[in-house]
């Protein structure tokens, strides 16, 4: 499988599972439905983000967005978010050399910014509910706000229990080069939890609210 | 599995009668539903619809018989023979799909064409100089208001011939599906919004019509009567609905009148020219000049009425209008009371 | 279970098994990961829900038959009809369906398994879970009666303060888990598992058809579950998504619904199009015709499916431009079916047609869903659909499309993979009786709802008065669907006589042309005893015929299959010499060294889960915490015990 | 794994496809800049009132580009078989088309 590019340019044959030897494609079985799942995932995304569009401007009553959403804290855990996809990036790239150390520190780093993303959620909806925003009762925007994000909270949450248990296995009996790819697959779902959320920052944060504002 | 070939030849004329049995019966069924639409255009708008159905049936019975006669064709003559060898192995024939992707399209051009030109001549229609009327559904009733003339009724709408009706469509609390097969097609009555249909009726006399959406327990008991009247009849049903007055009783009906106001029925019920003006229930204004009632369910009769005001519940499942435990004598009076308002 | 532990151990006999040496207990059943045998329990438990919903529409029919009938009170008749269609659609037929998926898929492409078999048995487990969970509402409370399509707002918790829309909501959310993890499979198995050789072009249309309908389950489910998440909050939590009076909008639920149920539709329609076009060549002796096309065209379905919804909601009211772009758009996929119903006949033309059960029910499928396609042209032009929606009219179309296509067409693959299940043919008299049977039954139950409609009978209601013209049109259709069960009586008969008294099979019964007949029926555990090597699309036929039968596409030469058992049963249906003799012996490796995936009972475990988890939503939450524990434990488990 | 005996790796098929090698992790710290930078312009763009007539398409472009450099490098597809980018962009493209449609059904466009 993916030899990385410096290191070697000799043939040679791996014939592990993962990197779907044997297979029609030569490609791995998991990282196909992983991408699979992925393409399907944009539809479930697609449409929560689709019923807070049609909704968020039909107001009766309630916070709006220009009024409630806080760009600048947001900007940041956006910004944590994004760079949790660096260090998970980084902790493929050093499995896949076979660093099994910078592995865990990259995992555990991308774990941590993550549940950093997560606290800073919370508080975000902590503080929403204290101005008078809830899930309930109060408007469409807000719980088409809280649905959507509420999502993909939960994305990002099965995402760091998954590091967290790729940590503990690499403690445990080590992942090393040849099982790379549970860290690729991970990685992938990672990812596209972050590019679900630059989605979402861009569309129910900053056109959110720039419009919310836009005169009547 | 193998069998004789006269007795497969059997079968095949077997399936051929199932198949053309039913299009025979298509071909004489004269209809005998007061409710049918096919056939019975009875206004302009209905017209169109039915114009648009006719061409695309033509277009479907011409594909039906072709493709179908093909296939019977195939079955028949390709249909194994003792003492055969292999058949040719033919993979395909590339003019052969081109033919076929083109002709059933162009097949289609004829009814998209009209299809669309119909689209936009019964939608948004020009609601200058027509009568206009409110349709509002609710469980499971319908209600009908006139704005421009200050009528208000249920379940039974009139509309002159000949003069365009601009008709309005919401509902008061779940999806109910506006239809009166004659007049013309139907249109959701949904909440949050208001939707459109016209029509010119071009016969006089009445026309059935029902609910169409799903809309819980008396879904199926949720009719309408409608009726086209000539010049003068509308002219009469327009100034009797505006000057009618429920509040001077004949003689006979006047305590059924007293039961009336003096209970709850005046809190749901509005008859006008009475203190009654409740707004839950059907406008109950000449009540005694409708044909049905219950949202066309019974006959207007002494008896019906009568039964109804005993137990509405038992008389429509479901139904919205509670059990007010009057005694036989005294829902007998109401009804002679209601019925009296002519 | 119990119906499937002694169905098949009858069937076993069927060969001298020589290498079976594993249990049939009803506890290997409960473990199985094997493709075949989740494929029989997914066919098995289908076939059951068809049995309910079937006698769910003999009470709707019961009611109907008559004026003013009062068999059933109007909200047990309003569950009926909803319960009958999310029965026949999402329990009988979808899995009937994926039933077959599993059966011929791995085998047609000469796989050993799918490519995630603890994932394959999952979806089952997760569908019966969803298949109870929505079916409990009978026992407990009340059943969904809001119609399949449950339209906003009447689902809103004012005016259906029951249980019945929350058995409704996460029953189809769970059987939705099931339908995407089974789906996700099939893609990840068919583009990936295919023998060497089988080219995406050599592939059975069958197996065509299901990575189309696998990759339109992947796109459509999402849809619906976020639907049927916001219709949840709704009800449970109290948001107002679907709720007018809290700012929500009833139609966004008819456009989410219709965005996944009319790629549905599609998805019941494709698999039963692709056993048709498998039936077809074999029983015609030629190859499909217009292969290629037959591909094509299936694909465009799917693409288009996407772009249709709306004419679900012409009465709607959604503006001139809407209707005018839906109902074009919708015209246009009976392009590409008419593409696969000629290319079907081009396939008969010249051909030497055999007609057997299976071949019967074939020819009904073309026959009877031209007459569905084309009343769906008709609905497909809005003004006049605007007299056709929601009457009987529409009822008819629904099951000229979904009996007369997706039934007669899944009738026609239980009757041609039996053999290969259970090793025995299903008897050939009872199964003609039991297609004329339903032939003729069908079409009485559902040729008069067209006039019903015509006449403007609306669907849907509990009943209708003496006066109404509709009286005779609804008798005969009741007593159409009384035949209907009579014919489905014969084939249960059949069913269970033929598993254990139906004449062997051997290999190749029908003189087929794909590898599923190239090895032993019932196959080995392990399918295939060496991978063969195939170079064109009709592997078997080339190996029987030479390529002179196999010419003209896919890349000549001989095509090589690796030697299965073959022979020793002399054909009982009269396949050709050549195949009953070919080849003696095999030359496969030793079966100890094909590695198989061990069973596990995670799944089922997990399945509970979940149950739990869903039904926690709807009794009380501490459940849902307990099917959450109990999933992580399965989930645990699963993840740390060697897949084999 | 169940295919140990395969011989495929002699008859390569015509689909047969390989992964290509991954960059490195400089390469992902560049793109990180990158990406960095882009959040801040959103947001810079946010706050000027002048931009605000086209700060909806400017929003767009500026996350769809963020968007195709995490796809494109973290996850590899920019190097992987065009496999997965199909299957990929085949869900995001339906979900766009489908639900562009429905946003415009609500925004009037039904005439
Ligand atoms: C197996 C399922 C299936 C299939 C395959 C189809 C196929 C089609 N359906 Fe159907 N449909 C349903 C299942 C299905 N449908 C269901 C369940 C409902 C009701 C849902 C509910 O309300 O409960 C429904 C409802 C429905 C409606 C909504 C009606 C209404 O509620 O008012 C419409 C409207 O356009 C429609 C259209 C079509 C069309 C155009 C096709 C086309 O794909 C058909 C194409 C086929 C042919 C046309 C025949 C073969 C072609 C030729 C021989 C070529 C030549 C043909 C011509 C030139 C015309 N269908
Ligand atoms: C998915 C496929 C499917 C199938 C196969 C069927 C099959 C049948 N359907 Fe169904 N139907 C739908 C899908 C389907 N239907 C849908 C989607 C709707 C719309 C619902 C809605 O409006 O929401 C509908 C609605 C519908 C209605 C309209 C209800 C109404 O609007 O009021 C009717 C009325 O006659 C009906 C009848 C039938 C009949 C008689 C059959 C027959 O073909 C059934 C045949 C099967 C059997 C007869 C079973 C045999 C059973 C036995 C032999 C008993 C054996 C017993 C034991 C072993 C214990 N169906
Ligand atoms: C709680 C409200 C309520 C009360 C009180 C009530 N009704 Fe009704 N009534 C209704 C509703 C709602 C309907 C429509 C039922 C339907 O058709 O579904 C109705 C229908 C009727 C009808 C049939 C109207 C038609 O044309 O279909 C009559 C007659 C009638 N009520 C008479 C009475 C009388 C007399 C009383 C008092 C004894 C009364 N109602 C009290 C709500 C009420
Ligand atoms: Cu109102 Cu149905
Ligand atoms: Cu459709």
């Amino acid at each position: 499988m993916a030899v990385h590019a410096t290191e070697t340019h000799a043939v040679h044959v791996d014939t592990s599972p993962d990197s779907g030897y044997g297979t029609t494609l030569g490609l791995s079985h998991r990282k196909l439905l992983m991408w699979a799942f992925l393409g399907s995932d944009c539809m479930f995304f697609g449409t929560l983000i689709s019923n807070f569009v049609v909704y968020y401007t039909r107001q009766q009553g309630g916070p709006n967005p220009a009024e409630i959403l806080n760009i600048p804290y947001t900007s940041v855990s956006a910004f944590v978010l994004l760079m949790s996809s660096l260090t998970m990036v980084l902790a493929l790239a050093a499995i896949q050399r076979g660093d099994e150390i910078g592995m865990r520190i990259w995992l555990i780093a991308t774990a941590s910014l993550g549940t950093v993303f997560l606290g800073g959620q919370y508080y975000e909806f902590t503080t929403f509910y204290s101005e008078g925003m809830k899930l309930t009762g109060v408007n469409l925007f807000s719980s088409a706000f809280f649905t959507l994000t509420g999502f993909h909270g939960a994305h990002v949450t099965i995402g760091v229990i998954w590091l967290l248990s790729l940590v503990v296995t690499s403690f445990v009996k080590g992942i090393g080069r040849e099982h790379s790819l549970n860290v690729e697959i991970a990685g992938l779902y990672w990812h596209f939890v972050d590019i679900v959320w630059i989605i979402i920052f861009g569309a129910v944060y900053l056109m959110g609210t720039a419009l919310a504002e836009a005169p009547k | 599995m193998e069998e004789a070939p006269r007795s497969k030849k059997r079968h095949l004329l077997l399936a051929f009668a199932v198949l053309l049995l039913p299009l025979a019966l298509a071909g004489c069924a004269e209809s005998t539903s007061p409710q049918a639409w096919f056939g019975r255009p009875e206004s302009d708008f209905a017209r169109i619809l039915q114009g648009l159905f006719d061409r695309i049936i033509l277009i479907a019975t011409i594909v039906f018989v072709v493709v179908e006669g093909i296939l019977f064709i195939a079955l028949f003559r390709f249909r194994r023979r003792p003492g055969q060898g292999l058949p040719s192995q033919t993979h395909g024939n590339t003019q052969l799909e081109i033919g076929w992707t083109i002709v059933p399209a162009v097949a289609l051009a004829f009814v998209a064409v009209p299809t669309v030109r119909a689209i936009f001549e019964t939608y948004h229609p020009d609601t200058t100089n027509t009568v206009k009327v409110q349709v509002i559904g609710h469980q499971w009733w319908w209600e009908f208001r006139y704005p421009d003339l200050g009528i208000v009724t249920a379940n039974e709408p009139h509309f002159p011939v000949g003069q365009k009706a601009t008709l309005t469509i919401e509902s008061a609390d779940v999806i109910h599906g506006f239809w009166i097969p004659g007049l013309g097609g139907k249109r959701d009555a949904i909440p949050t919004r208001v939707n459109e249909l016209w029509w010119t009726p071009e016969k006089t006399g009445e026309y059935y019509g029902q609910c169409t959406q799903l809309c819980a327990t008396s879904h199926a008991n949720m009719r309408i009567r409608a009726f086209v009247d000539d010049q003068n009849g509308w002219n009469a049903w327009v100034n009797a609905m505006k000057s009618a007055n429920g509040s001077q009783p004949a003689p006979d009906v006047q305590r059924g009148y007293q039961l009336f106001t003096t209970n709850a029925c005046v809190g749901c019920h509005t008859i006008q020219g009475t203190p009654a003006n409740g707004q839950v229930g059907p406008n109950l204004t000449r009540f005694g000049a409708r044909t049905t009632f219950g949202a066309g369910l019974y006959q207007n009769t002494q008896e019906n009425v009568t039964s109804w005001i005993l137990d509405p519940q038992a008389a429509k499942p479901g139904n919205k209008m509670p059990n007010l435990h009057l005694s036989e004598e005294d829902a007998s009076a109401i009804a002679a009371y209601l019925r009296s308002l002519k | 279970m119990a119906t499937i532990s002694t169905a098949i151990p009858g069937a076993m006999p069927a060969r001298e098994a020589v290498h079976v040496h594993h249990d049939y207990g009803w506890k290997s059943w409960l473990m199985t990961v094997d493709h075949k045998r989740i494929g029989i329990m997914y066919g098995v438990t289908a076939f059951g829900f068809f049995l309910v919903g079937g006698i769910e529409a003999l009470l709707v029919r019961t009611q109907l038959a008559v004026p003013n009938n009062t068999v059933v009170d109007p909200d047990t008749f309003n569950a009926l009809f909803t319960m009958h269609a999310l029965t026949m659609i999402f329990l009988a037929l979808m899995p009937l369906s994926v039933a077959f998926f599993n059966i011929a898929v791995p085998l047609m492409i000469g796989a050993r398994d799918v490519a995630f078999p603890r994932l394959n048995a999952l979806s089952y487990w997760i569908f019966v879970a969803g298949g109870v969970l929505l079916n409990l509402g009978w026992v407990s409370g009340g059943a969904p009666a809001d119609g399949w399509f449950a339209y906003a707002n009447l689902t809103s918790k004012e005016f259906s303060p029951g249980p019945g829309m929350d058995f409704y909501a996460l029953g189809l959310q769970v059987l939705g888990l099931a339908s995407m993890a089974g789906a996700l499979n099939f893609i990840v198995t068919i583009l990936n598992m295919r023998a060497p050789g089988m080219t995406l072009m050599r592939m059975p249309v069958f197996v065509w058809m299901t990575l189309v309908t696998s990759v339109l389950i992947v796109l459509a489910f999402p849809v619906i579950t976020v639907a049927l998440v916001l219709l949840t909050l709704d009800r449970v939590v109290g948001t107002g998504y679907f709720v007018p009076s809290m700012g929500g909008d009833p139609v966004l639920w008819q456009h989410l619904f219709w965005i996944f149920g009319h790629p549905e539709v599609y998805i019941l329609i494709l698999p039963a199009m692709g056993v048709i076009s498998e039936v077809l060549p074999t029983f015609s002796r030629k190859p499909l015709f217009g292969y290629h096309f037959v591909v094509y065209s299936g694909v465009a379905i799917a693409f288009l499916a996407f772009g249709v919804w709306s004419h679900h909601m012409f009465a709607t009211g959604l503006g001139p431009i809407a209707d005018s772009g839906f109902s074009l758009a919708t015209m246009l996929i009976a392009v590409p079916t008419g593409v696969k119903i000629f290319n079907w006949i081009g396939t008969l033309w010249g051909g030497q047609i055999r007609f057997t059960t299976p071949m019967l029910f074939a020819v009904a499928f073309i026959s009877m869903f031209i007459i569905g396609g084309l009343s769906g042209v008709m609905h497909a032009s809005p003004p006049a659909d605007l007299q056709q929606n929601q009457t009987y009219f529409i009822v008819a179309h629904i099951h000229y499309v979904l009996f007369g296509g997706t039934i007669l067409g899944l009738m026609a693959g239980i009757y041609y993979w039996f053999p290969k299940v259970t090793g025995r043919l299903l008897d050939e008299g009872l199964g003609k009786v039991h297609f004329w049977l339903t032939l003729i039954g069908f079409n009485l139950a559902f040729f008069p709802m067209h006039f019903l409609g015509l006449d403007g009978m609306p669907r849907r209601i509990y009943t209708y008065p003496a006066d109404m013209g509709w009286n005779t049109y609804n008798l005969v259709s009741t007593i159409g669907a009384f035949t209907i069960a009579a014919a489905t009586l014969v084939f249960l008969y059949n069913f269970f006589r033929s598993v254990r008294f139906g004449a062997v099979a051997g290999d190749d019964p029908w003189d087929a042309a794909t590898l599923e007949w190239s090895i032993p029926s019932p196959p080995p555990e392990w399918n295939f005893d060496r991978i063969p090597t195939v170079f064109s699309a009709r592997p078997l036929w080339d190996e029987k015929y030479g390529v002179e039968g196999g010419h003209g596409h896919g890349g000549g030469g001989g095509a090589l299959v690796a030697a299965g058992h073959r022979g020793e049963h002399a054909s009982a249906v009269g396949a050709p010499a050549a195949a009953a003799t070919a080849v003696a012996e095999h030359a496969g490796e030793h079966p100890e060294h094909i590695h198989l995936p061990n069973p596990s009972y995670w799944p089922m475990v997990i399945a509970f889960g979940v149950f739990c988890l869903a039904s926690g939503i709807i009794y009380a939450l501490p459940i849902s915490i307990v099917g959450l524990c109990i999933i992580f434990v399965g989930v645990n488990g699963w993840a740390f015990e060697p897949a084999g | 794994m169940i295919y140990e005996e395969n011989p495929i790796h002699q008859i390569p098929t015509p689909t047969q496809m390989h992964e290509g090698s991954h960059p490195s992790a400089q390469k992902y710290i560049v793109i990180a800049v990158i990406l960095t930078i882009l959040t801040a312009v959103e947001v810079a763009v946010y706050y000027v009132e002048s931009l605000r007539p086209i700060l909806i398409p400017l929003l767009g472009i500026l996350g769809l580009s963020k968007f195709v450099l995490v796809v494109g490098y973290y996850m590899h597809l920019k190097f992987d078989p065009k496999l997965f980018t199909w299957l990929f962009v085949g869900g995001l493209v339906t979900a766009t088309a489908a639900l562009t449609g429905l946003w415009a059904l609500f925004n009037g466009w039904g005439g």
